[in-house]
């Protein structure tokens, strides 16, 4: 029942904006070979695996059934959660503590460059009584929430700009970025207005990517890995998903999701704990609401944290070192994914250029998106 | 090695398209109904008293989501002024487009609820708006209402 | 090896419509509502939650997980939606099952929903797009010819007809008129369905379960939760599920290998070592007449090609040794997906506790199995329960 | 046990006819969803090759099997795939559909031919190794499980790179 649970491999392709050479399954494939080389195993050792999508970004009625074949599940135990990354793992890392598996696999998925109506597909996970009918694009939901939580926080544009020029110039040294920009913060601030506040470089723009991930209970951890990477706790939670009486300052989301990681890994003070983030920073406030909401630090804190430095890849608390979705891009429900690969690169010290010193519990987090109100937290240590 | 080959000349790159061919009718559900029912006769909005949690929900549900007590029975009329609980200023439309003249997208805080309306605000210039701006509804005329959302035309600041 | 033992404490259901009023939320809280009440729990009991829900493509909403959240119960909760298709139903209570068996929680909300009537003109349009986009969509296949095609196979392999295989529909339509949620329960012969409209041959309109709007829900605790709060806990002693390849022309489709995976899983798990005499009460899965026959060979509850003589010998009977679909399935009860599935469980669960009235089977049942199937005759989703 | 009179009152039973004349409120949507999906090296290939009047598939040595629609990796062996093969245009229905309906639920006018989708196992590929197509050129009541028949294809200068290059499969023999 206390089973320990580690990430024994993790593969990826890298993002890019397009990726018209390879479709979904062979660029799924290659993430897969790369994770079961990394971790050492044969599909037929793992024991079960867990896949992520939604249908609608795949382009499918029923996209479960395009899981199994280029992970080599095909007549295995095979699920789908069409939740983010961190939530898949969440579900792996029930299924290692059960006892029922020793080894499981977690694929994440983007072709978003595939899907040609973005902004019509938010709209379509938008409430079709109250909210779908007047056919607006969905971006205005962002520049809402993005105004109430500056409004009750004090945060400011120029602190939200900040964190655009961080990431995309971490991005710049991460191979893997699609997104990578050395910009400056007046480049970022006269950016074209979406919705108002929320500006056209305020939004990540999307990637093409696969992750996979391999993770083992305990003694099979040990045995198969010289340097596992131990899911020392994990969390994730839903807000009420409605518009209208939901949270829009404060992502209360991410605070319950981090609450449970926190308390699985036995962690009191994430601040002094944790070394480093990787969190969801789909739209630019969003690494700043999150911060807070994970106790990083006090609400309205983290503009300042951000425009003082804190948070760059020499700060006290680096975060999104690896570039986050604004320098890496928006991988839907892979998203999270990227995350928990660039802590466990970061805690094998395989970050290349962008590597943290004396870095040994990192924090990834993840978001579903506009118009979700759910997260999920990972907490990794080597 | 992952991939055996690889395509490597521009040219050999091809993609095929295709779309979700459906379409849907939604029903309003029990608490749909009555909330649509009421703006359509009456011109005010209805919400959900939960009293063990102390909250009002609008638009109404037949349920509370915090305790799961029945709320069928405690709709509450909460007539058609509020707040600006948050908004913005929307620069493009749907398909990407930039808009002529923005729209300015608004939750508004329905008075004495936990709840409220996502709509247009408009009588306002979007650099008057401030969280906290005191609005009303301004609905279409009741002959032309059909029980949607878009029986309410926007709301407008109120003196 | 140890395994953290899970019972199903408590079951809710809502009735099954071809169109209901009620939105995919409010379905959702009905059941969800209903299961929490019969075992006297709270939101405040449920440590975490999970749902079961077919494809968006059904009620209509891009990520209809997150739109569901609140009228399943998941406010502020660890709340997490599983997917496999038409399987999804009875991977519910396995993903559940994950939630309390991993330590993590004690009690776990199980919900499954679905709103077909939304789609239209049809909901079977939107199983155009479940094929390969490339490969198949351009021919325009629908979810009939995928059936029927699997359904000759099976035929031709052993020789069944279409008039042993009507049984089916006639056994479940009668069975589901003791269910207070069916949909279709009737007295029908087998003329009745061999003269009913031809869809796509061999399969006509009677061979066809509806479409239907309905929603189901669980909750599961862990053993000492579960002492608590009931005396006759149902424990979830077996479960299994497999996934074949989507390359669905690659097999020979008269046999479902990826339901007998799954299967073994779960009798390994529960210990079952001859099924067909150890299992008392099964509800396989019977979106079309020949499925449940199927399933029942992949189930290993008979040997491959005995299917039509265990039903022509009234063993599937709801009086008979194994009785198959006492519920009246997804022929009689109805058929929104992911809810049918879940059904199937509560169906099994009310039977092993002996609270299914007039529905109830003889012969004390102790242990009973549901499953389900889904994707492109693809997945397996098996449970194994024992009172 | 289930109380039927608790179950009743959880859904309200509409019917087509309530819902379109209003009797109940409702709101209409139509998505839009639209998509370009990669082909990628495997079915980007096989595309070409439909556009060149063949069918051609990459074989597994670990299997055996010529994998037709072609991937890089075998699924069921976990290995990269081998040489590309070309399997003939003729093979044998493995099973067979006479369908009434459409796509979309529709029936199918009358005077107008049923559709006889079927899983053909493609002659060169392999044991139980087919293709989603259509048969035509046959009165549906006279295709058999069994049968041989070849593809019919468009004219080369109609031929786009599609599964449609190949119009249908006729029954060949008996």
């Amino acid at each position: 029942m206390t089973r320990q649970v580690a990430v024994i491999g993790a593969g990826t392709t890298g993002f890019r904006a397009t990726t018209p050479d390879v479709s979904y399954r062979e660029m799924t494939y290659e993430a897969a070979k790369k994770a079961y080389l990394d971790a050492g195993v044969e599909p037929k050792e793992i024991g079960a695996f867990v896949a992520t999508s939604e249908d609608f970004v795949e382009g499918y009625s029923i996209a479960d059934e395009y899981a199994p074949d280029q992970l080599g599940a095909a007549l295995k135990s095979l699920y789908t959660v069409p939740g983010d990354f961190i939530q898949a793992m969440g579900s792996a890392v029930m299924m290692l503590k059960s006892g029922l598996y020793d080894i499981v696999a977690v694929q994440g998925l983007s072709k978003a460059s595939n899907m040609l109506t973005k902004a019509y597909l938010t709209e379509f996970a938008l409430d079709p009584i109250y909210n779908r009918p007047l056919k607006q694009h969905p971006d205005y939901i962002a520049g809402m929430e993005m105004n109430r939580y500056l409004f009750e926080t004090g945060t400011t544009r120029e602190e939200c700009a900040q964190v655009v020029v961080k990431n995309k110039r971490n991005a710049m040294f991460n191979p893997l970025a699609a997104h990578a920009c050395d910009l400056t913060l007046d480049y970022v601030l006269e950016a074209e207005m979406v919705a108002y506040p929320l500006s056209e470089l305020d939004i990540a723009p999307y990637s093409d990517g696969a992750v996979v991930i391999v993770l083992a209970a305990g003694e099979t951890a040990k045995a198969l890995s010289d340097k596992p990477v131990w899911v020392r706790g994990v969390g994730w939670c839903s807000d009420s998903p409605t518009l209208e009486t939901r949270d829009w300052g404060q992502a209360m989301y991410a605070s319950l999701a981090a609450e449970m990681a926190y308390k699985m890994a036995g962690i009191k003070s994430p601040r002094s704990e944790i070394n480093f983030v990787e969190l969801n920073d789909e739209f630019s406030y969003k690494e700043l609401q999150h911060l807070e909401a994970l106790r990083l630090c006090n609400p309205g804190e983290a503009g300042v944290l951000t425009m003082d430095g804190a948070t760059e890849i020499s700060g006290s608390l680096p975060v999104n070192a690896s570039g986050g979705c604004l320098g890496v891009g928006n991988l839907f429900e892979c998203t999270g994914g990227q995350k928990v690969l660039d802590v466990v690169l970061q805690l094998r010290g395989e970050a290349g250029r962008n590597q943290l010193k004396n870095v040994s519990t990192g924090l990834a987090m993840g978001w579903r998106g506009l118009p979700t109100t759910t997260g999920a937290v990972a907490i990794l240590s080597n | 090695m992952a991939l055996t080959e690889r395509l490597q000349e521009t040219t050999q790159v091809g993609y095929w398209t295709g779309a979700i061919p459906l379409e849907y009718v939604y029903t309003c559900g029990r608490a749909g109904e009555a909330y649509y029912r009421n703006l359509m006769n009456k011109g005010t909005f209805l919400g959900a008293r939960c009293e063990k949690c102390q909250i009002t929900y609008v638009p109404p549900r037949i349920y509370c989501e915090r305790c799961f007590d029945r709320l069928e029975k405690q709709y509450v009329d909460v007539g058609d002024t509020g707040s600006v609980h948050t908004f913005t200023v929307l620069y493009k439309h749907l398909d990407g487009t930039p808009r002529d003249k923005p729209a300015i997208m608004a939750l508004v805080r329905l008075d004495g609820t936990d709840g409220g309306v996502v709509h247009y605000l408009d009588g306002v210039k979007p650099e008057e708006v401030r969280i906290g701006l005191r609005v009303k509804a301004v609905l279409k005329a009741k002959k032309n209402r059909s029980g949607e959302i878009t029986d309410i035309r926007y709301f407008k600041p109120v003196a | 090896m140890g395994l953290r033992k899970v019972a199903i404490v408590g079951a809710g259901l809502t009735k099954f419509h071809r169109y209901a009023q009620e939105t995919p939320k409010e379905l959702a809280y009905e059941a969800t509502k209903m299961a929490l009440d019969s075992c006297e729990m709270t939101l405040d009991d449920i440590d975490s939650v999970c749902l079961g829900t077919a494809p968006d493509a059904f009620d209509g909403v891009h990520m209809k997980g997150e739109y569901l959240s609140d009228g399943a119960g998941g406010f502020r909760k660890p709340y997490m939606r599983h997917f496999v298709g038409g399987g999804t139903g009875v991977m519910s209570p396995i993903h559940g099952w994950f939630h309390v068996a991993s330590g993590m929680f004690d009690t776990c909300l199980v919900v499954a929903e679905e709103k077909m009537s939304s789609a239209f003109p049809h909901p079977a349009g939107a199983f155009l797009t479940i094929f390969d986009h490339t490969t198949e969509q351009p021919l325009y296949p629908t979810l009939i010819w995928i059936f029927a095609i699997e359904m000759h196979r099976f035929m031709h392999k052993y020789g069944y007809t279409k008039k042993d295989i009507a049984q089916v529909a006639v056994k479940n339509k009668a069975n589901a008129l003791f269910h207070p949620s069916a949909q279709l329960g009737a007295k029908i012969t087998v003329e009745d369905v061999l003269n009913s409209e031809v869809m796509a041959y061999p399969v006509n309109r009677m061979d066809i379960s509806p479409t239907s709007d309905g929603a189901a829900a669980i909750v599961l605790a862990s053993e000492e939760v579960a002492r608590r709060v009931t005396e006759k806990p149902i424990w979830i002693d077996g479960i299994g599920y497999c996934l074949d390849s989507a390359y669905w022309c690659n097999r020979d489709l008269y046999y479902p290998d990826y339901v007998e995976i799954a299967a073994r899983q779960a009798y390994d798990m529960a210990g079952i070592k001859e099924p067909s005499k150890e299992i008392h009460i099964a509800e396989p899965y019977d979106p079309f007449t020949y499925k449940e026959l199927h399933h029942i060979e992949g189930l290993m509850l008979c040997k491959r090609g005995e299917s039509v003589k265990m039903l022509l010998d009234g063993v599937t009977q709801r009086d008979g040794n194994l009785p198959c679909c006492p519920s009246g399935g997804a022929l009689g009860v109805g058929n929104p997906i992911a809810a049918t599935g879940l059904m199937k469980i509560i169906e099994i669960f009310l039977q092993l506790r002996e609270e299914a009235g007039e529905r109830q089977v003889p012969g004390q049942p102790t242990c009973g199995l549901a499953q389900a199937w889904g994707d492109l005759m693809q997945v397996g989703t098996v449970v194994v329960m024992r009172s | 046990m289930l109380d039927a009179d608790l179950i009743a009152k959880t859904a309200t039973k509409l019917s087509l006819k309530e819902i379109q004349e209003g009797k109940v409120l409702s709101v209409k949507d139509k998505p839009n969803l639209k998509y370009a999906w990669d082909n990628g090296v495997a079915i980007g290939r096989y595309l070409a090759e439909l556009k060149e009047g063949r069918i051609i598939g990459k074989k597994c040595h670990s299997c055996k099997r010529v994998l037709v629609p072609p991937r890089l990796f075998c699924e069921l062996c976990w290995r990269p795939t081998d040489e590309w093969t070309y399997v003939q245009d003729t093979g044998t229905i493995l099973t067979f559909v006479i369908s009434h309906v459409n796509w979309d639920a529709s029936r199918v006018k009358r005077g107008q031919r049923y559709h006889t989708p079927a899983v053909i196992e493609l002659d060169g590929a392999g044991k139980d190794q087919g293709i989603l197509h259509l048969i035509d050129e046959i009165d549906p009541k006279d295709i058999k499980i069994g049968q041989k028949v070849q593809a019919v294809w468009k004219k080369p200068e109609e031929r786009t790179g599609s599964i449609t290059d190949i119009k249908y499969f006729r029954v060949i023999k008996k």
